[in-house]
């Protein structure tokens, strides 16, 4: 396992975040899609942490700030979500088109 | 001091103005014709104060460093050319002002930015630093918007935009320019006189030569870019485009003398055949296009298309009669031209119409409202005796001599300034008198004390073009020897 | 007082007139007229006294007037014979006129006002006379031009007088510019223009032959258009609207002059320019021929008049174009009396009887003003050339002139305009004072309306005139000595022909118009095509409106068709263009969440692959 | 440590502030108006605090990850008077749902605590944290509208920002592995040392996130939406607070950046910036959304000083920064008093204004006057010195297409003058300017006409503090 292996499983795991944000229909399917992207960032720093900086404290640390600020947006997100399905009665993404040009 | 004071004096009254009750027009009217009676004094201030035979070329300088580390002062001072267009504008301003005395329309605010494009007009014409001599230009070129909008007529707000479009198109073109004259000098001031000394490769002049050049062009009514200036002439309350005409448009030549010349000598030199060919296109285009016109304002805006094109073809003369001449027909251009509007305005202002063909035998039912019109007319056709004869003259002499080909175009664009000018005259005020304008009000000694003064600065420099020249004479000089 | 300030004096008295008249005494026509014949006076006291003391005072006092460096223009008077002969000619007839319109515009609204732009004209014709400067001469020759547009166009009302005065001002603008390029050629080839220092041999010859022939040939356009020469003429008839007395003073003794004068104060010149007078001679022949013809068929006795000043005029340039100073200023001076005279005349049988149509007047009774008539009389033998008279003497002169110089050909024209000038005059005269009952003319339209009687402050004009056209033709050994010119004596022998000829003419009048119960037709209409040319004066007023004012409008149109479309249509082809981009343009925020971030996404791709540099 | 106190002051208040707000907003009955005296009374504070550490410089509590300097500071007196300025007119929310009202200063003061925090952070995690913080505020902010639009705007927005901001972080530990340090000085160090091609898309990937802030092309895509969506004093405070919040952190990275490529970057994104927002802002009738447009197209003038890679561009960046959140104030007092039915102003409801209100209609005519860029407001000299820093670096092209699209601009900018002082009011109400609305404009309406006849001062505090960058 070197460092190119965690790195492109991260790569993957952001794309595969980036993917579902671009072609999911339901916005909290969006929202997950961002939450795998974090966490693709997340594997980097720790694996960086482990190979490159060789430092065992800093890249954990963030870590633990993703996560929190992960839990944060997701639940700003999904507040923001759940009054927006309130207002169209859909939480599809194709729907909130009434803003537009 | 005293070119602080002229800037001050309308902002003074514009301030004044502002506090003035809105209903309490008469005051409000009364404040600018009194800072406009003010800046004339003033004017004829810094006239006499001028020495046109000293060897300092800019006079009653004043300096205060305004952003020193970027090379911005508060630089005024006039040479022979500013005295005279401070003259101008002071003139213009007070008989404009007069000329509103029937007003009623939201009062406040008209002279508000009447004296706002005044302040900005006199601050180009004063300013030695290359910021300020813009910032003024800004100024003075916006205020037109509101007052063609809302005090206009006819397609007032189609005028309005692209007058401002346009002339804000010129600014795109000059600010480019001019900040890349302040770094590839080097110097890093803002100093037009610093500036002028300092030597640009000739390569650069040429490129950055027609931006400035085009851009100041634009507000001088230069062909193919004049297009605004007549559409906003006719939409133009009375007052307004006597400021427009008579001293706006001047501001863009004005930046072609001070500014493009003097700091790319090599650029005028360059590009001056181009630009006598289009100038020539001014006049003899303007005169053709005006001789077609209808509308009383159409024709005169043509004809300060025209009027302009012998300006900008002086200029391009890069000799010291050419220029001599432009810089003295600017001046009897402005006062000229800001007659006319005066007198068709008042025509306008009572008839309510402005088609020529609609009158008849006007000096009939108004000899005196006629005879301004006429006078101004004359002026227009260049009959001697008016200055702006001795202008024409001068530029024509310069252009024959220089290039013979646009010279004599340019001379027989006369004739055709002398077609469509009599046109006006036969129709309007001559032929039938139509029992239509019967009840039409000749003018009161109110309302002719405005356009007399404009006649009587005329008749003045018409008999004695020595004034004038003897100012410009030495500035013009340097100028021409510079290039 | 010296001679300069009696110049000044001379020349702007009238100006003194004007302002008074314009400005001060609107509401005063009385006081107006007064103060503007008062001023007259002071310039013909102040003129006479120039040529009086002209011995002890330098000839031109200068002072600086207008200057730029290239153009240093000294304003000044020149006061040499020419110009001392012109400036009491024209002081003389301008006073005699305004005496005259005392009584001729009696109760016109305008009375003020008429007086005043007399002297507005008064003082830019004298100005003009005794100019240092071309470019000081220019100027006033410009006012000149302006104070005859607003003297034609008096009558504004009449639709006919507002065209004419449109007219005048711009064909002989047309003059004009051509003779402005040719002042400014001149002064870049001599860098002065003082009229003094011009004309001096050294400065002509300094001038290289093919720019002098150059400016020469520019300068003469100014003369062309000024003087009513062909092509340039068709003005003057129509100037005819303006009232009589301005058409005495101005469309045929004075203004219409300074053309010529301009030609003999630069007769060195034209002299020098080489093959310029052959040129001038052809104009002036074709001119003289031309206006004498279409004179034989007018009815109107202004036009008459009005092209026998055109016909009169070329005569001089004839004079002038043949090398004789003498002989061109000499019929300058003739003719500025008798031609005075005779519009003076005309004008007072228009103010009895209301018409200007001769057979009319004829019919009315014309003959029982018997002054006038005698005037009429005087003034018209004048004109043909009758000896003893004024016209006589200078036409003779000129006709000597030709002989002595130039080809056969244009003595026979001169001939033939001669004989056709004694015909028509004749004509007139018959038809205005011997109407015949056998007529075969029609009467006019519609009836005369009088003005009123002739006053004694018309007859006394026309008394002073009648005086100088039988008398001046003695004065040209004087002229001669004073315009420094050699004078032409022509002998019996060489008159001959001439007088022969001017009788013939006279004769042929009679027949067909004097004799009792004549017919009133005149030879001419037996050949219908000419009869119709000459009544449609060559069809030049049409040809010119059609050809050029056709032309002119025709590109004004494609002006105002090019400003509207094409520059206009840009501008705002350009504006509507970008506010459609903007509409595109915020249709690209189509709402639709996913397609933003895949845009940005796409574009982040982009740019990685950019800056990485792969 | 009393120094570090004061040091950080200007932080502290405002999370004290929010403290007290959110206190006071818990109690049985909340009173909006308490909550909003005090968010004002701790944002004026904040405004003191920051006047008073002007010229300080240190590291309070934080040494090496947090840094107090004149550019930190100036940003933050910039911000907690921008600040002042939005609370000033937020008395009134009739545009956020009536049970939120209480809140809303909550998330200003908190979002505004980001955005100091964001200038002052010198290491990545801070910024990364900092930056959240202040997004986090505003996602809640468009969220509180009372409209079903705001709830739409609000789920892109977030669902945007948070993409943009997981972006962000991927390129931050992309850096953090080519560097191996989260500290600025040492990216700043490995940037000059040369460019390692993953460093270098990590910078890129990191800066999509803070040009997403700055809301330029192709970052934009939320801006008209939220400002269309958000109420109304929600969106002045993005359009002023947050703006210069982002143009702050943009400084400090653009400082770092090498040149070269990125300059052709930004020199690009400015273009597309300026035309897309000019050009769009054409179509507009919504004001607010009008003036997201214009915004997105201030962002690409601002891209013009960025790219100059220059002090003098980093000094124009952030005087036109202040200018420009000064002028948002100063138009959307007026746009916030139009909309006080809670509907958005537009130009159909601006007609007339200046019947209805010449002091609104005056406020707002400075405004656009601003923005547009005519002397003698402070618009024309920001934008003078942002083209001149262009132009410093050569780009004659580059200023001349700047300058033609603020001519295209300044058709949208008339017809809102138009629309104010030709169109007539027919019936529509009087604008009444409260006490507290006129305060804010006519303090923004003197910055603005202040600094646009006599720049120097601030000129030169802009030029100090971008002197202390990089």
């Amino acid at each position: 396992m070197t460092l190119s292996h965690f790195l492109l499983v991260a790569l993957a795991l952001f794309a595969l975040g980036l993917y579902s944000v671009l072609t999911r229909r339901h916005l909290i399917g969006l929202l997950i899609g961002v939450e795998l992207m974090l966490n693709a960032a997340s594997i980097n720093f720790l694996a960086f942490d482990r190979f490159v900086v060789k430092d065992p404290a800093t890249g954990q640390i963030i870590v633990l700030f993703i996560i929190g600020l992960a839990a944060a947006e997701a639940a700003i997100a999904l507040s923001i979500i759940l009054s927006a399905y309130r207002a169209h009665r859909s939480a599809d993404v194709d729907d909130l088109d009434e803003l537009k040009n | 001091m005293v070119l602080s004071a002229i800037i001050l004096t309308p902002l003074a009254a514009l301030f004044l103005t502002l506090l003035i009750p809105a209903r309490n027009d008469k005051a409000i009217k009364a404040v600018s014709a009194l800072a406009g009676a003010v800046t004339v004094a003033l004017a004829a201030y810094v006239w006499f104060k001028f020495d046109p035979y000293s060897t300092a070329r800019y006079q009653l300088v004043e300096r205060v460093e305004w952003v020193p580390t970027f090379g911005i002062s508060y630089y005024l001072g006039v040479d022979g050319i500013g005295v005279l267009m401070t003259m101008l504008n002071a003139i213009v301003f007070l008989t404009g002002a007069l000329s509103m005395w029937r007003l009623e329309l939201r009062v406040k605010e008209y002279f508000a930015f009447m004296l706002t494009l005044v302040i900005g007009v006199f601050g180009v014409f004063v300013s030695l630093d290359l910021f300020f001599f813009f910032f003024f230009y800004e100024v003075a070129v916006l205020p037109m918007y509101p007052l063609i909008a809302v005090w206009g007529s006819t397609r007032k707000e189609y005028a309005a935009m692209k007058l401002t479009l346009y002339l804000m198109a010129g600014s795109a073109l000059l600010f480019p320019a001019l900040l890349s004259i302040y770094y590839k000098s080097g110097l890093n001031t803002f100093d037009m006189v610093a500036l002028s000394g300092h030597k640009f490769s000739e390569a650069y002049q040429i490129f950055v030569y027609p931006f400035i050049y085009i851009g100041f062009g634009v507000l001088a009514g230069m062909f193919p870019v004049h297009g605004w200036s007549p559409t906003g002439h006719v939409a133009a309350p009375t007052a307004v485009s006597m400021l427009h005409a008579g001293v706006l448009m001047k501001l863009g030549a004005f930046g072609i003398l001070r500014v493009a010349m003097p700091l790319l000598p090599a650029g005028a030199a360059y590009w001056n055949g181009p630009f006598a060919a289009l100038a020539t296109c001014n006049i003899v285009y303007g005169a053709l296009v005006a001789l077609k016109q209808d509308d009383f304002k159409f024709v005169i805006g043509f004809s300060s298309v025209s009027h302009m094109g012998i300006v900008l073809l002086g200029i391009n003369m890069l000799t010291i009669d050419g220029m001599g001449g432009a810089v003295f027909q600017m001046f009897a251009h402005g006062v000229m031209t800001a007659l006319f509007f005066s007198a068709v305005g008042f025509i306008y202002d009572q008839a309510h119409t402005r088609d020529i063909h609609e009158f008849g035998g006007l000096s009939k039912h108004v000899p005196i409202a006629s005879a301004f019109f006429i006078i101004a007319g004359l002026c227009g056709m260049g009959v001697p005796g008016f200055a702006s004869f001795w202008a024409e003259l001068l530029v024509f002499i310069a252009a024959v001599k220089t290039m013979p080909l646009f010279g004599v175009l340019a001379v027989v664009g006369l004739i055709i300034s002398a077609l469509f000018m009599l046109r006006v005259l036969k129709h309007a005020f001559f032929g039938p008198a139509n029992p239509k304008w019967q009840g039409l009000r000749d003018v009161t000694a109110w309302d002719a004390l405005p356009r007399a003064i404009l006649i009587a600065v005329l008749i003045l420099f018409g008999f004695i073009p020595r004034l004038a020249l003897a100012l410009i004479a030495s500035s013009v000089r340097a100028l021409a020897g510079g290039i | 007082m010296s001679s300069g300030t009696l110049a000044l004096l001379c020349t702007h008295a009238p100006l003194v007139g004007c302002f008074g008249a314009l400005v001060v005494l609107r509401r005063a026509p009385r006081a107006a007229a007064a103060l503007n014949i008062l001023a007259m006076l002071a310039s013909l006291g102040a003129a006479l006294a120039i040529f009086a003391g002209s011995n002890h005072q330098p000839p031109t006092i200068i002072s600086l007037w207008l200057s730029s460096e290239g153009v240093p223009i000294s304003f000044g008077f020149l006061l040499d014979g020419t110009n001392q002969l012109m400036g009491i000619i024209v002081a003389l007839i301008a006073l005699c006129i305004q005496v005259y319109s005392l009584g001729y515009m009696k109760g016109d609204p305008g009375y003020a006002r008429y007086f005043g732009l007399h002297g507005l004209f008064a003082w830019a014709m004298l100005s003009f006379v005794y100019s240092a400067n071309l470019l000081q001469a220019f100027v006033f020759w410009e006012l000149v031009g302006l104070a005859s547009f607003l003297l034609i166009g008096f009558w504004f009302e009449k639709p006919s007088a507002a065209a004419a005065a449109k007219k005048a001002f711009v064909m002989t603008r047309i003059g004009d510019v051509g003779m402005f390029i040719g002042l400014i050629l001149l002064l870049s080839s001599t860098s002065t223009l003082d009229i003094a220092q011009l004309m001096q041999a050294s400065t002509l010859a300094s001038i290289p032959d093919a720019r002098l022939t150059l400016i020469a040939l520019l300068l003469f356009c100014g003369v062309v258009g000024k003087s009513a020469q062909f092509p340039l003429h068709t003005w003057l008839p129509d100037a005819m609207e303006g009232p009589t007395p301005v058409s005495a003073l101005l469309h045929s003794a004075t203004m219409v002059a300074a053309g010529v004068f301009l030609y003999a104060r630069f007769h060195p010149l034209f002299v020098a320019a080489e093959g310029v007078s052959n040129i001038v001679l052809v104009i002036a022949i074709i001119t003289a021929i031309l206006a004498a013809t279409i004179a034989m068929v007018q009815r109107d006795m202004k036009r008459v008049l009005a092209y026998s000043s055109i016909s009169q005029l070329a005569f001089m340039l004839l004079g002038l174009g043949a090398g004789s100073l003498y002989a061109g200023v000499f019929h300058l001076t003739t003719h500025a009396f008798f031609k005075a005279l005779l519009f003076l005349c005309a004008g007072a049988y228009i103010h009895q009887i209301g018409s200007n149509d001769m057979v009319t007047m004829g019919r009315q009774g014309a003959a029982k003003l018997r002054l006038v008539s005698a005037g009429l009389v005087i003034g018209a033998a004048a004109l043909a050339g009758l000896p003893p008279l004024a016209g006589f003497f200078s036409k003779e002169s000129i006709l000597a002139a030709l002989h002595g110089a130039h080809a056969n050909a244009f003595v026979y024209g001169a001939y033939l305009a001669s004989f056709l000038t004694a015909y028509y005059t004749f004509r007139m005269v018959f038809l205005v004072l011997r109407p015949s009952d056998k007529s075969v003319l029609p009467a006019e339209e519609h009836e005369p309306h009088p003005h009123g009687d002739v006053t004694g402050s018309m007859k006394l004009p026309i008394a002073i005139l009648t005086v100088g056209a039988a008398a001046a033709g003695f004065a040209g050994d004087f002229i001669a000595k004073l315009i420094g010119a050699k004078a032409l004596h022509p002998t019996y022998g060489e008159m001959a022909p001439a007088i022969g000829i001017a009788l013939a003419g006279v004769i042929v009048a009679f027949f067909e118009f004097g004799r009792k119960d004549a017919a009133q037709q005149g030879f001419i209409t037996r050949v219908g095509a000419l009869d119709t040319l000459f009544e449609r004066k060559y069809y030049l007023d049409e040809i010119y409106d059609k050809v050029a004012g056709g032309l002119v409008s025709l590109i004004a149109s494609v002006s105002a068709v090019v400003e509207r479309g094409v520059l206009d249509g840009t501008g705002d082809l350009a504006g509507n263009l970008t506010i459609a981009t903007g509409d595109a343009t915020a249709r690209m925020q189509s709402g639709r969440l996913q397609l933003y971030i895949g845009s940005a996404v796409l574009l982040i791709v982009v740019f990685c692959y950019f800056v990485g540099g792969y | 440590m009393p120094k570090d106190l004061l040091l950080f002051g200007p932080e502290l208040m405002l999370l004290g502030g929010a403290l007290l707000v959110f206190i006071a907003s818990i109690a049985k009955e909340p009173k909006s108006e308490a909550t909003w005296g005090m968010a004002l009374l701790a944002s004026f504070a904040a405004v003191g605090l920051s006047l008073l550490t002007l010229h300080e410089r240190g590291a309070p509590f934080f040494p090496g990850i947090y840094r107090v300097d004149l550019f930190s500071q100036l940003l933050k007196l910039g911000l907690s008077a921008l600040l002042c300025g939005v609370i000033l007119i937020s008395r009134n929310l009739p545009s956020v749902r009536p049970s939120a009202r209480v809140d809303a200063p909550l998330f200003l003061l908190l979002s505004t605590v980001g955005m100091m925090m964001l200038v002052s952070a010198t290491e990545l995690l801070t910024m990364y944290v900092s930056l959240e913080l202040s997004a986090y505020g505003l996602y809640i902010a468009v969220a509180l509208s009372s409209k079903p639009r705001g709830s739409e705007a609000a789920a892109k927005y977030v669902l945007f920002g948070a993409t943009s901001s997981a972006i962000t972080l991927y390129g931050l530990s992309l850096v953090y592995g080519t560097v191996g340090s989260t500290s600025m000085v040492k990216l700043s160090g490995a940037l000059v040392a040369g460019a390692d091609p993953l460093l270098m898309i990590g910078m890129l990937l990191m800066f999509a996130g803070l040009l997403f802030k700055l809301a330029l092309v192709p970052f934009h895509y939320w801006a008209p939406d939220a400002y269309e969506g958000a109420p109304h004093q929600m969106v002045a405070f993005i359009a002023s607070v947050s703006k210069l919040g982002a143009v702050g952190i943009v400084a400090r990275f653009a400082a770092m950046l090498p040149g070269g490529d990125s300059a052709t970057l930004f020199i690009a994104l400015s273009v597309a910036s300026m035309a897309l927002g000019n050009l769009a802002a054409l179509a507009q009738t919504d004001l607010k959304r009008l003036i997201a447009y214009s915004a997105v197209a201030h962002a690409g003038y601002l891209m013009l000083g960025y790219a100059a890679m220059s002090k003098t561009g980093l000094a124009a960046v952030i005087f036109y920064g202040m200018i420009y959140g000064a002028s948002s104030v100063l138009a959307f007092v007026v746009l916030s008093a139009l909309g006080r039915d809670g509907e958005n102003p537009t130009m159909e409801s601006i007609s007339g204004l200046y019947q209805r209100s010449p002091l609104a209609a005056l406020m707002m005519l400075v405004a656009i006057f601003t923005l547009a860029g005519i002397p003698p407001t402070a618009g024309f000299i920001g934008k003078w010195y942002l083209f001149a820093a262009a132009l410093q670096r050569g780009q004659f092209w580059l200023v001349l297409v700047a300058a033609a699209a603020s001519t295209v601009a300044l058709y949208y900018y008339l017809q809102v003058v138009k629309a104010m002082y030709l169109a007539p009011p027919e019936d529509r109400p009087r604008v009444e300017l409260t006490f507290t609305d006129s305060l804010a404009g006519l303090a923004a309406l003197g910055f603005v006409i202040f600094y646009g006849v006599y720049p120097a001062p601030l000129w030169e505090l802009a030029q100090k503090a971008a002197a202390l960058l990089g």
